[in-house]
């Protein structure tokens, strides 16, 4: 897995997150201010054009890169929560051997950010609710003998679980919390970019 | 959506513009990492104040840069928080030697983004930062374990007094104190007639019933706490009022700036008839208001509705609040 | 209809106890003839200036009573001009010797309620009156077989400039003949985006689809001259400035006060982004903008929706717009 | 004729025009301000206070503080309209005996008081287009031997078709004419009132 494949991920990412905007602000007008679908979108968009513009060596770079064009484009709650897992997720794959086991190490590194930097407790109705079983997941499957793609794909299934989960749950972090029992019977839209992230990378890591 | 705007993704870049256009004798504008600055910052010797926030707000922040107010203020796109980069630069603009002060309101995206730009800014350039986070929205519970209240109209009174103290030349520890202190004495509430539409997102945030009101809300057009039937401006006043004079609690013999502030599509006749019901209640509660504001000055894009926000105030803040402001949207005594 | 009001027969008099509530330095408000007078009127050797009109227009005319501006403002229901015996008891209360000018927006109730007045109080008090009438709105034609063109944004900037003359001890001749020459230089244009509603009516005074504007509307609620597509800032800025420019006509080289004003309902980030618009098709016909004003003036109620005003200005009227002038809606230099 | 005859027009008028205040403003929002209605029934329902608290001994002193109170408590357009036709009618009363022929001189000394306010001409679309022709109707009905009830009669008539004709004019008066062309196709709210002004004068006069 190398820097082409990295870079896949990234343009698939944005096309995704591209399609889905009137579909994340949809839902974060439900219980946040109907911005978490541009706020995707303009970030990725700027992404890509990085990668339109730079050719990078080594996919830590690249990552890297995107992670600070995130924090540096998004803004709200997502852009330092994305931007810090990018951020991480690179920094810790600088230098290692990209194996399932790295691999999982370094999502945990990028979850780690987004829990130094919100910290989400599990049942916050955040991204943190797809990000958490997504983790668990992923190791398990590479316990079980799993490839890179093959725990992508149960980090996926498990975070559309978490995304799934969140609808009944009472916010208690994020402009959600604000809406406090209000915020019950509706589906957070980070726990779902958070799924579309990894659904993408599924469709191209590994 | 029917706004007066050209393609949505300019919005704020295009207002900024005009802001500036506007009034060039207190402001300049860098455009590219969309920050107001006071027209003659840094000025020496004094504390840097310095706010932003998502746009659609207006004029907070960038209207209230100019004399006894604040040094620079960074615009977000509408209701999202701005970037690092933005704060970090006007961190460094606007330090004087004397250290920056960051007010930043209580939202997540608010809080992360300055906290990572202060972090930024020390590492850097060795600025001293403080920051104080305004959360005054008694709509939300206060608590550890939630995101915590919303910071809404203290910090328009807020920056007004810690602009003044700021042009005083005190130093920033005690800019940061006063800051925390006006804070802790400030409770806000606020509700909405209509929902409004974020430009890029096209529609409504939310959807109202010509008989329905939302009351608890923020400044994001997000829907409030409750969806009430519509009422009298009467009762409307006692629904805001009463939570927020029983939060702090503000009790017989308190002296308040008492704030009725629009959210953007209540024209100035309701304003001033939502103050008049709002006074009736303070007089009867034996407050006394030292000093008032009534207009549009912490707004939620084109929403219906108001807020009020009390603030506690001892002789030294009222003089603050006298001191002379010079700002596109607050200006007095110069 | 959501409004924060009581019962609608009250919205006047209720928004007049919240103003001078919240203006007790600037302002006292006789109640029962609903007129808004300076609190420190009449003021010794100076001319006192009155105007007044129907409600719904705020901060126009009771927010611009104050040093530097006006001396009286008479308050009529919403949208219908005030009666004589307010005019009368106003230009009796506020004549201090020097003869009083009354400034009228040209509608026809307006234009005979004042005429009425001014009769009234030369033969009772031997007052001496002279009037101004306002006409610059461009969307009407002038004719002397009609009504004739109505008053609208010139009105708010002529009560500033010779606010400021009469300030200086001006004799009535003097200021009524500047008061003419201001209206003979100005000139606007306004657009709606939405009708509003006339507490009293209920509903709103007309339907506008999604995709539609008003242009060439004036500030009572009512139908434009032309319903036409929704545009962008830019296209209805063009069709605000150049029938405004082509009328007087500005010229390359001329100096102006150039005022984006909002209907009520419109939030002022768009005004921001309407005044950029504004600003560089000025810049282009190589008009100088001397001085600019934005924001919710001269107001429709709740309606959305702008209005541009251009006055041709030299360098006595851009003196007497820097003077000081302390009131409600406006204040700068004390 | 005598206080109490004009007394029950005026009560008459007041309740009239309370019931058509909604439909008068109305007409009012297509092509004005959406006050007309609100401004003739605060004016009637003052009359009508001063009715309740004051005996008058004569009818003109009655009109002339009827014409007097619309003034002092319309505003608008209307008020010095219909005010200085009611004070100049009854001025035109004082000392005279009440008769057809004298009352209609009264009526054109109303209306001498509308287009001294007003300048309306005929065809401009306002209240004249109704009074106008109410004029000369009443005036024909007197000269081919008519009574007071009988005059008022076809007064009120020829109001009710000069109301019509208003329908299809461009208005050149009052906030009408700032439509130009799109005033027409809308009837005149003025000349709607002065109609019901004079159908409630044919009911409770003579
Ligand atoms: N403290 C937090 N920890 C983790 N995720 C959070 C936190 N606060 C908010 N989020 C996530 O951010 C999402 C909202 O992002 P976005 O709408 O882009 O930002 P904003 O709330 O500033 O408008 C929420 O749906 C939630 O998943
Ligand atoms: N110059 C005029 N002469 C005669 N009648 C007029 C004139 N201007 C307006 N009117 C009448 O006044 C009516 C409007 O009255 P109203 O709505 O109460 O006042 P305003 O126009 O001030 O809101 C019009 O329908 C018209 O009949
Ligand atoms: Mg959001
Ligand atoms: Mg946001
Ligand atoms: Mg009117
Ligand atoms: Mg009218």
């Amino acid at each position: 897995m190398g820097v082409d494949t990295f870079e896949s991920w990234l343009r698939d990412l944005a096309s995704t997150l591209h399609d889905n905007a009137a579909y994340l602000t949809e839902l974060d007008s439900a219980i946040g201010d109907a911005d978490h679908g541009s706020n995707m979108d303009r970030g990725f968009q700027a992404v890509v054009a990085v990668l339109d513009e730079t050719t990078f060596a080594a996919p830590d770079e690249m990552l890297k890169k995107a992670g600070m064009t995130l924090v540096s484009k998004v803004g709200g709650a997502s852009g330092p929560l994305y931007g810090t897992f990018f951020l991480r997720f690179g920094t810790a794959l600088t230098g290692a051997e990209i194996t399932p086991a790295s691999l999982g190490e370094a999502l945990k590194a990028g979850v780690g950010g987004i829990l130094q930097r919100g910290k989400p407790e599990l049942g916050d109705k955040t991204m943190y609710d797809a990000w958490a079983p997504a983790l668990a997941a992923y190791d398990e499957a590479v316990a079980g003998g799993s490839d890179v793609h093959g725990a992508l794909v149960a980090a996926a299934e498990a975070a559309a679980k978490g995304r799934d989960a969140t609808v009944p749950l009472v916010a208690r972090k994020g402009r959600a919390s604000y809406l406090g029992e209000r915020s019950a019977g509706h589906q957070d839209p980070g726990a779902t970019s958070t799924t579309l992230v990894l659904e993408s990378a599924a469709r191209t890591l590994g | 959506m029917k706004k007066l705007i050209n393609d949505p993704a300019d919005v704020v870049s295009e207002a900024l513009r005009g802001l500036v256009a506007a009034h060039p004798e207190q402001v300049r504008v860098d455009l590219e990492n969309r920050i107001v600055y006071r027209k003659d910052a840094p000025r020496a010797g004094k504390v840097g104040l310095i706010s932003g926030g998502g746009s659609g707000h207006e004029p907070m922040h960038g209207g209230f840069v100019g004399l006894g107010m604040l040094d620079a203020a960074c615009a977000g796109e509408v209701f999202t928080s701005p970037v690092p980069d933005q704060m970090m630069a006007a961190t460094k603009e606007v330090d004087a030697g004397a250290g920056v002060l960051h007010i930043v309101k209580n939202y997540t995206g608010d809080v992360m983004n300055f906290e990572m730009a202060a972090e930024m800014a020390a590492a850097e350039a060795g600025t001293e930062v403080q920051s104080v986070v305004t959360n005054d929205d008694v709509a939300v519970q206060d608590s550890l374990y939630t995101a915590g209240r919303r910071g809404v109209g203290v910090t328009v009174l807020l920056e007004k007094l810690v602009g003044a103290a700021a042009e005083e030349g005190r130093p920033l520890q005690e800019i940061a104190d006063l800051a925390r202190r006006v804070n802790d004495n400030g409770r806000s509430m606020g509700m909405a007639l209509t929902s409004c539409t974020v430009p890029a997102a096209g529609k409504p945030t939310f959807e109202l019933a010509e008989n329905e009101m939302e009351v608890g809300i923020g400044i994001h057009g997000e829907p409030g706490r409750q969806r009430l039937p519509m009422a009298p401006a009467k009762e409307i006043a006692a629904l805001l009022v009463d939570p927020v004079v029983s939060d702090l609690p503000y009790r017989q013999g308190d002296s308040v700036i008492a704030f009725v502030n629009g959210m953007g599509g209540t024209p100035l006749i309701e304003l001033y008839l939502m103050y008049n019901e709002v006074r009736q209640l303070l007089d009867s509660a034996g407050i006394t208001v030292a000093r008032s504001l009534v207009g549009n000055y912490i707004t939620s894009l084109e929403m219906a509705g108001c807020s009020v926000t009390l603030l506690k105030v001892d002789d030294d803040l009222v003089r603050l609040w006298d001191a002379p402001v010079n700002t596109p949207g607050l200006r007095w005594g110069a």
